[in-house]
């Protein structure tokens, strides 16, 4: 086996041998720890750049290990499953350096940066995945890794968001899996390929395959928290700050709507899934989302559970555009995956700094807030600027190419969705950024943990994650043009998934 | 005739009922050291006959020179060989196990050895006997030395235990007796080999087989005949329990295999095979709610064993008068299973076990604190429940796979339907513990530790449920070879 | 249990009872016969009767794994746990003495007949344990013997020896070309020697299946 | 087949039914035990002369006594329990 | 009918009582009992059905001796832990079962003379 096939195996065991060593150190030796997580993380990164180098230079990464007769393990570093990785590998690097400074001094942490290093495992395994099965084991052990983490506080009612998250989850799983069987039992291997691997079967097929579509998307929209199967999403919101961050700008989520990208693209095939008229009832599904989740977010004080609803219905851009038939609807879901990310992620820092430093929890307390913190506050604005939509950031470049997707697709109605969703965008943050910034602070915070000192409104280690992600928000938009950007290679993998496209 | 001294098959018989008897002869309590160089050369023994197995493919051996029908031959074919690594695989850690607890909680370990060394040769004699009569021999074997290792816990609850278990397996054994009895009485023979190309449907054929399969699902405790087996799977000392619920339903199991779809072939029913099948299903369901309800650990775990036997059973509907794929399918998810639940259903009780020997008590709810005490076990214990819920990579999950598939090509929906909601039923009662372990330890309670080699025991058990779902190939590739079915 | 129960296990079994009787009424004579087959190679055996030819030689592992039975039931009987050794319970009776002084002896020799007609006439290493087991559970009776529940080595020695010589003699076999297999002349002095073995041991385990039960109020009232 | 064979038939049959019916256990035993000895002659007429003898050392003589002896502990081990015990706890 | 298969039909009448006694009958030493009669049928059956042509067949007749040290082994493992049984509860009927030994009880009285309800 050459080096070029196992270095897929790296990249996945570069989180994961740091996490089981994780497990078995005391509680007390947070510095090696730490070393030890950052070392996983900027391993993975090297090798990522050393991966995206060798693409370019056409050479192949493929991990083939036979697992069952006629059923493979495959790692494969496609366009694709790049440009969630590198999301993925970045955004560990952040939060890892965030939840380093998060969890200072909080019980089980050796426990909690074992499991986040196996989520983040299982997250580069979802997108390096070569074949449907490859995708469903890491799928699991997503749902596996990130249960601990959810119910980390011990609390009764982080116990009962588990429960509720691992029965959407696990019931998600079993309703994926078989569809899963179903498909290998009628395809054989399915492997993920550009421009899909199924229309070549019998016309007689088509029944068959239309039911396990839905039993795919159903199995995948739990985790993408498709309405109505995103119940355990705000729900959720009881774990810690950097857990919410990375389920929601990441790895569960965004793992659900990789699934069904990929399912769309490379299994069905786009052309083939809108010759069986499967997209069409997926951009509803997806419309629907949209609209009650930026409604739901409306009526939340609680910033995390708003934050929440706010996912539910940013995550269903990217299945828009995927349902969307036409390389410019691609494009504008495959860059929302990266640009919601990185969004979304630097709200959730955002609120996680508020209420470890101040004690907020809730929009209504959120009065003044951007005197005492205005480094982070101002993290939040561009966020949220971002996700109502503002140009020139990173929001406004995806609802731009889903809207001309739209367009083109023939589907006006989706425009309609877009313009909704934006106006609820702004209507549910643009509130919260008139409180932070323009009203008088209280005389004292719900719970003040951590004194400004000098220049630091709060720990360092919180502070520059969320600042970093606000200006990558505002570079990938600023940039979107240029090569090597998000935009640049949903680009390139729009290109490749329209074999027989003549627009 | 050299080359038979080292014959592996034969050892693999003779070698336990050495260190058997002479653990016997060394006393109460003795015998862990000579026990376990007899299971580590099993392991070795094992390992060697499976390569020979792969390389030559399948061989049968004369016992005292008298080919069949007149003497005993012994069978190796792959799936001999498969259950004869799973069973050294899995006493191997369990023995090393077996030495840590009894060194920690020395009650009911005094004549463990030996009768444990007793249980082994039962199994791998019955895995490897090609006679019905003797299969007969050796299921009593093993019978009698699972009620003697459930009754060395000692209490009134362990010794009814023991007794209501000794009473099905000698129903179970005595109503395959008699059908032994018919078919020596029809065919004036019972090596496997000579019957198999006489076996038709005559009246008492079909009969014996009835018998033979009854008795052999009350030995595996396939609901409803399960009545037996929580208590005594509960009720026994861990390292016991461990033994009894990983290895010795196994050897009912594989016998039914065996004659369903060895000799009995033709006369094997589709209806009779959707029977069974049913019973399956109602083991599982039925013995995944009663894990549920269980308030002690150990009865939760034998409960899911309950469950778990029945997805082996889901093989008879889904392998019998079903296209050669399916069938194929069916037979490698059946043995996936077993597999799969023999390393997993190990592990958990040995968790189990370390986390009793910690807390001092068998109720669920005091395993608060267990997480933060013994997180080793905890995890232990969840990977266990991977592969017992299915979920990949995993043993469990590849059975589970297998399963569908076969379930798929032959067009049996209502088994997927079984097969999923006993996935989401298995981890309510895998969580239920996890979950009651995350807990904080109450102020007062104090967990103890359990013995490092606890442990570690467990854990190398638990990974190797993870393993096998990895590299199941290889075992499926042994079975192939060695003309399994 | 419910009497709808009761009343449908005995339907069942009368069932059964019918079923069994008719399919036996019915039955083709056997394809394979194995009589002709024993008394073919009986002169390979290394004794002259037929069942003890298949008892300790065609099928002598089925006789190997029934004596480990034998063994571990009482191994099991010691694992289920047994109160501490009391030295002999009750007073017995002066006749039941006066019978045991006389009678065990007789039953020894009777046990050596048994031993050594086997090998050509009815009889056997079995019939021969179990009278000497007999024999114990007279002397027993008659209060000549303790009940022992953790037998002392010597005893243990005792118990597994015959069982011990079998399973050494199993694995010489091996040497011969298979697992129990004798070597052609000696087959008769080692089946002889196998037996003997095997009718101490046997006669021991089965006394032992009396002496080593657990002590019950009985033997507690008398200490 | 003869006369003999249908009586000692009928014999085993209601011997084996009647100790099982017994409600006196000790009644049963001693069934049980005639039941072995009529099995031992069964097992003459089936020129099975091997098992007979084992029959009536083994089946007939050894089970017996076992179950004899069991029986005896149960009647002598029922009475100090119905008066309740002190000394059980061991 | 040959005097083999005459017996081997006592045994499968003797095999069904058995396993009848063994499932109603609630007292362990009676259940025991069934285990040795259900013994006893099959082993008629297996010599008696081997020679229904007449000829003594020495196979199955050392199969039963077999059987039979086999079945007392059971039996005197079963007998010591009743006694077992007995010693720590009290009484020789499992758990579970006492309720159906006072019912069957009371059934005797009103039918004294009955026979039992387990058998063909």
């Amino acid at each position: 086996m050459s080096g070029d096939s196992l270095l897929p195996l790296a990249v996945v065991a570069s989180s994961f041998v740091p996490g089981l060593a994780i497990f078995f150190l005391a509680e007390s030796r947070h510095r090696l720890r730490s070393t030890l997580n950052l070392f996983g993380a900027f391993a993975k990164l090297a090798l990522i750049g050393y991966i995206l180098w060798g693409v370019l230079h056409d050479r192949e990464f493929v991990f083939t290990h036979e697992v069952l007769p006629g059923l493979d393990l495959v790692l494969k570093a496609d366009a694709l499953a790049m440009l969630f990785v590198t999301l993925s590998a970045v955004l560990w690097l952040f939060t890892t350096v965030y939840a380093i400074g998060y969890l200072e001094g909080s019980p089980h942490r050796s426990r909690f940066f074992g499991f986040f290093s196996v989520c983040v495992t299982a997250t580069v395994g979802v997108a390096m995945a070569g074949n449907l099965f490859t995708f469903f084991l890491f799928y699991e052990l997503l749902t596996l890794s990130t249960y601990p983490l959810v119910v980390h506080r011990g609390t009764e009612q982080a116990l009962r968001a588990g429960h509720v998250y691992l029965a959407y989850t696990l019931a998600g799983g079993a309703v994926l899996l078989v569809g899963t069987v179903w498909l290998y039992g009628i395809a054989g291997q399915v492997d993920f390929v550009t421009g899909g691997v199924l229309d070549h079967l019998p016309a007689e097929s088509a029944p068959a395959l239309r039911i396990i579509f839905l039993l795919l998307i159903v199995g995948l929209g739990v985790k993408a928290a498709l309405v109505p199967l995103h119940g355990w999403l705000p729900k959720a919101m009881v774990a810690p700050a950097p857990v919410s961050s990375l389920l929601h700008a990441v790895a569960v989520v965004k793992a659900g709507a990789f699934g069904i990208v990929r399912v769309v693209y490379e299994v069905y095939g786009v052309e083939f899934a809108h010759t069986l008229a499967l997209l069409a009832p997926l951009a509803l599904a997806a419309a629907i989302t949209i609209v009650w989740g930026s409604l739901r977010a409306l009526f939340q004080d609680d910033l995390k559970k708003r934050l929440a609803y706010s996912t539910v219905s940013q995550v269903s851009y990217i299945v828009l555009g995927t349902a969307l038939f036409g390389p410019v609807g691609t494009i504008g879901g495959v860059v929302h995956l990266v640009h919601q990310g990185i969004m979304k992620i630097t709200l959730f820092f955002c609120a996680g700094n508020f209420a470890e430093t101040l004690g907020i929890h809730k929009v209504s307390e959120m009065d003044g807030v951007g005197r005492r913190m205005p480094w982070t506050t101002l993290a939040f604005s561009i966020g949220a600027f971002g996700m109502i939509g503002v140009p020139p950031l990173a929001g406004f470049i995806s609802k731009w190419y889903l809207g001309l997707g739209a367009l083109e697709a023939g589907i006006p109605w989706v425009l309609a969705v877009l313009a909704a969703s934006s106006l609820l965008n702004a209507a549910y943050f643009l509130p919260i950024l008139y409180r932070a910034w323009f009203k008088e602070p209280p005389a004292a915070w719900p719970h003040e943990h951590i004194r400004a000192r000098r220049y630091w409104e709060t720990s360092r280690l919180l502070l520059l994650p969320p600042l970093v992600t606000a200006a990558a928000t505002l570079l990938v938009g600023l940039f979107a043009a240029s090569s090597w950007t998000p935009l640049d290679w949903a680009k390139l993998i729009a290109a490749r998934e329209y074999l027989r496209w003549v627009p | 005739m050299m080359t038979m001294v080292f014959d592996p098959a034969s050892w693999l018989i003779l070698l336990p009922l050495a260190w058997a008897t002479l653990a016997f002869v060394l006393g109460a309590g003795r015998g862990a050291r000579l026990a376990l160089v007899g299971l580590g050369a099993q392991a070795l023994l094992a390992l060697e006959l499976a390569r020979r197995v792969r390389d030559q493919g399948a061989h049968a051996h004369a016992l005292g020179g008298w080919p069949a029908p007149l003497g005993i031959e012994l069978a190796v074919d792959g799936l001999a060989v498969v259950m004869l690594l799973m069973t050294a695989l899995v006493a191997l850690p369990l023995g090393l196990y077996a030495r840590a607890y009894f060194g920690a909680k020395p009650k009911g370990g005094a004549w463990f050895w030996p009768l444990s060394g007793f249980l082994i040769a039962a199994l791998n004699a019955l895995f490897l006997s090609a006679d019905l009569f003797n299969l007969y021999v050796t299921l009593e074997l093993l019978g009698l030395a699972a009620v003697g290792l459930t009754a060395a816990a000692g209490d009134r609850m362990a010794v009814a235990a023991a007794l209501r278990y000794l009473l099905a397996t000698l129903l179970g054994s005595g109503a395959y007796l008699f059908g032994v009895a018919l078919i020596y009485g029809t065919y004036g023979t019972v090596s496997l080999a000579a019957l198999a190309p006489l076996i038709s449907a005559e009246p008492a054929v079909l009969l014996a087989l009835a018998l033979m399969v009854i008795g052999m699902l009350l030995k595996t405790a396939l609901f409803p005949l399960h009545f037996w087996l929580p208590p005594a799977h509960g009720g026994a000392v861990s390292p016991v329990s461990a033994l009894l619920s990983a290895l010795v339903i196994k050897a009912s199991f594989y016998l039914l295999l065996r004659l369903w779809f060895g000799v009995f072939e033709p006369v094997a029913t589709v209806g009779a095979a959707q029977l069974i099948g049913i019973l399956g299903a109602g083991a599982i369901l039925w013995g995944s709610l009663l894990a549920l309800l269980q308030t002690r650990l150990k009865m939760l775990v034998a409960y899911s064993t309950v469950a778990q036997v029945g997805y082996l059973f889901l093989v008879f509907p889904l392998a019998t008068g079903v296209s050669p794929e399916a069938g194929v399918s069916a037979w490698q998810g059946g043995i996936m299973q077993a597999l799969a639940h023999a390393l997993a259903k190990a592990a958990m009780f040995a968790a189990a076990g370390a986390m009793i020997v910690a807390t001092g008590r068998d109720e669920i709810v005091g395993l608060s604190g267990v997480g933060a005490r013994l997180p080793l076990t905890l995890f232990t214990f969840a990977l266990a429940g991977v592969t017992l819920m299915g979920l990949p990579p995993s043993g469990g999950f590849s059975a589970k796979w297998l399963l569908l598939m076969a379930a798929l090509d032959s067009g049996q929906w209502w088994w997927i339907v079984v097969m999923m909601l006993g996935g989401l039923l298995s981890a309510a009662y895998v969580f239920k513990v996890l979950r009651q372990a995350f807990l904080p330890a109450p102020g007062g309670s104090a967990v103890g530790r359990a013995p490092r080699a606890l442990e570690l025991t467990a854990l190398a058990l638990a990974l190797g449920g993870i393993l096998l779902g990895l590299f199941g190939a290889q075992p499926l590739a042994l079975l192939e070879a060695g003309g399994g079915r | 249990m419910s009497r709808w129960l009761g009343v449908s296990v005995v339907l069942l079994c009368t069932l059964l009872a019918l079923a069994l009787v008719g399919a036996m009424l019915v039955l083709p004579d056997a394809p394979v016969r194995l009589p002709g087959e024993v008394a073919q190679r009986l002169g390979e055996s290394g004794v002259d009767h037929a069942v003890t030819a298949v008892l300790l030689n065609f099928r002598g592992y089925d006789t190997l794994l029934e004596v480990a039975v034998l063994l571990l039931a009482l191994l099991g009987m010691l694992a289920a746990g047994v109160a501490p050794l009391r030295p002999a319970p009750f007073a017995a009776d002066p006749l039941l003495v006066a019978l045991a002084r006389t009678l065990a002896p007789l039953m020894v020799l009777v046990a050596g007949y048994l031993l050594w007609a086997g090998a050509f006439r009815p009889g056997g290493a079995f019939q021969a344990g179990a009278v000497l087991a007999a024999a114990g559970v007279l002397l027993r009776l008659a209060g000549f013997l303790p009940a022992w529940n953790a037998p002392a080595l010597h005893l243990r020695v005792l118990l597994a020896a015959g069982f011990a010589l079998f399973l050494l003699v199993a694995a010489a076999g091996l040497y011969f070309g298979a697992m129990l297999r004798y070597p052609q002349p000696g087959a008769g002095a080692l089946i002889l020697a196998i037996e003997t073995g095997l009718t101490l041991s046997l006669g021991l385990i089965l006394a032992g299946l009396f002496l080593a039960g657990p002590e019950t109020p009985r033997a507690r009232g008398g200490a | 087949m003869n006369a003999f064979d249908m009586l000692l038939a009928l014999a085993l049959l209601l011997t084996a039914w009647r100790a099982l019916a017994a409600s006196d256990l000790f009644k049963g035993s001693v069934l049980f035990i005639v039941f072995g000895l009529l099995m031992a002659i069964a097992w003459a007429r089936l020129t099975a002369p091997d098992i007979a003898l084992a029959e009536a050392a083994i089946g007939a003589g050894l089970t017996g006594a076992l179950l004899l002896d069991a029986v005896g502990h149960l009647r002598v081990g029922r009475r100090p329990r119905a008066q309740g015990s002190t000394e059980d706890g061991a | 009918m040959s005097i083999g298969l005459f017996y081997a039909l006592v045994g499968g009448l003797l095999f069904a009582l058995g396993v009848g006694g063994l499932i109603l009958r609630p007292h362990l030493l009676s259940k025991i009992l069934a285990f040795n009669i259900l013994g006893s049928g099959a082993f008629l059956v297996l010599v008696g059905l081997g020679q229904r042509d007449g000829t003594p067949d020495p196979v199955p007749q050392a199969m039963v001796l077999t059987g039979i040290v086999v079945a007392v082994a059971a039996t005197a493992l079963a007998l010591a832990l009743a006694r077992r049984l007995l010693d720590l509860s009290g009484d020789m009927v499992l758990p579970g079962e006492k309720a159906a030994d006072e019912a069957e009880a009371g059934d005797q009285e009103a039918a004294p003379g009955d026979g039992p309800r387990g058998g063909a």
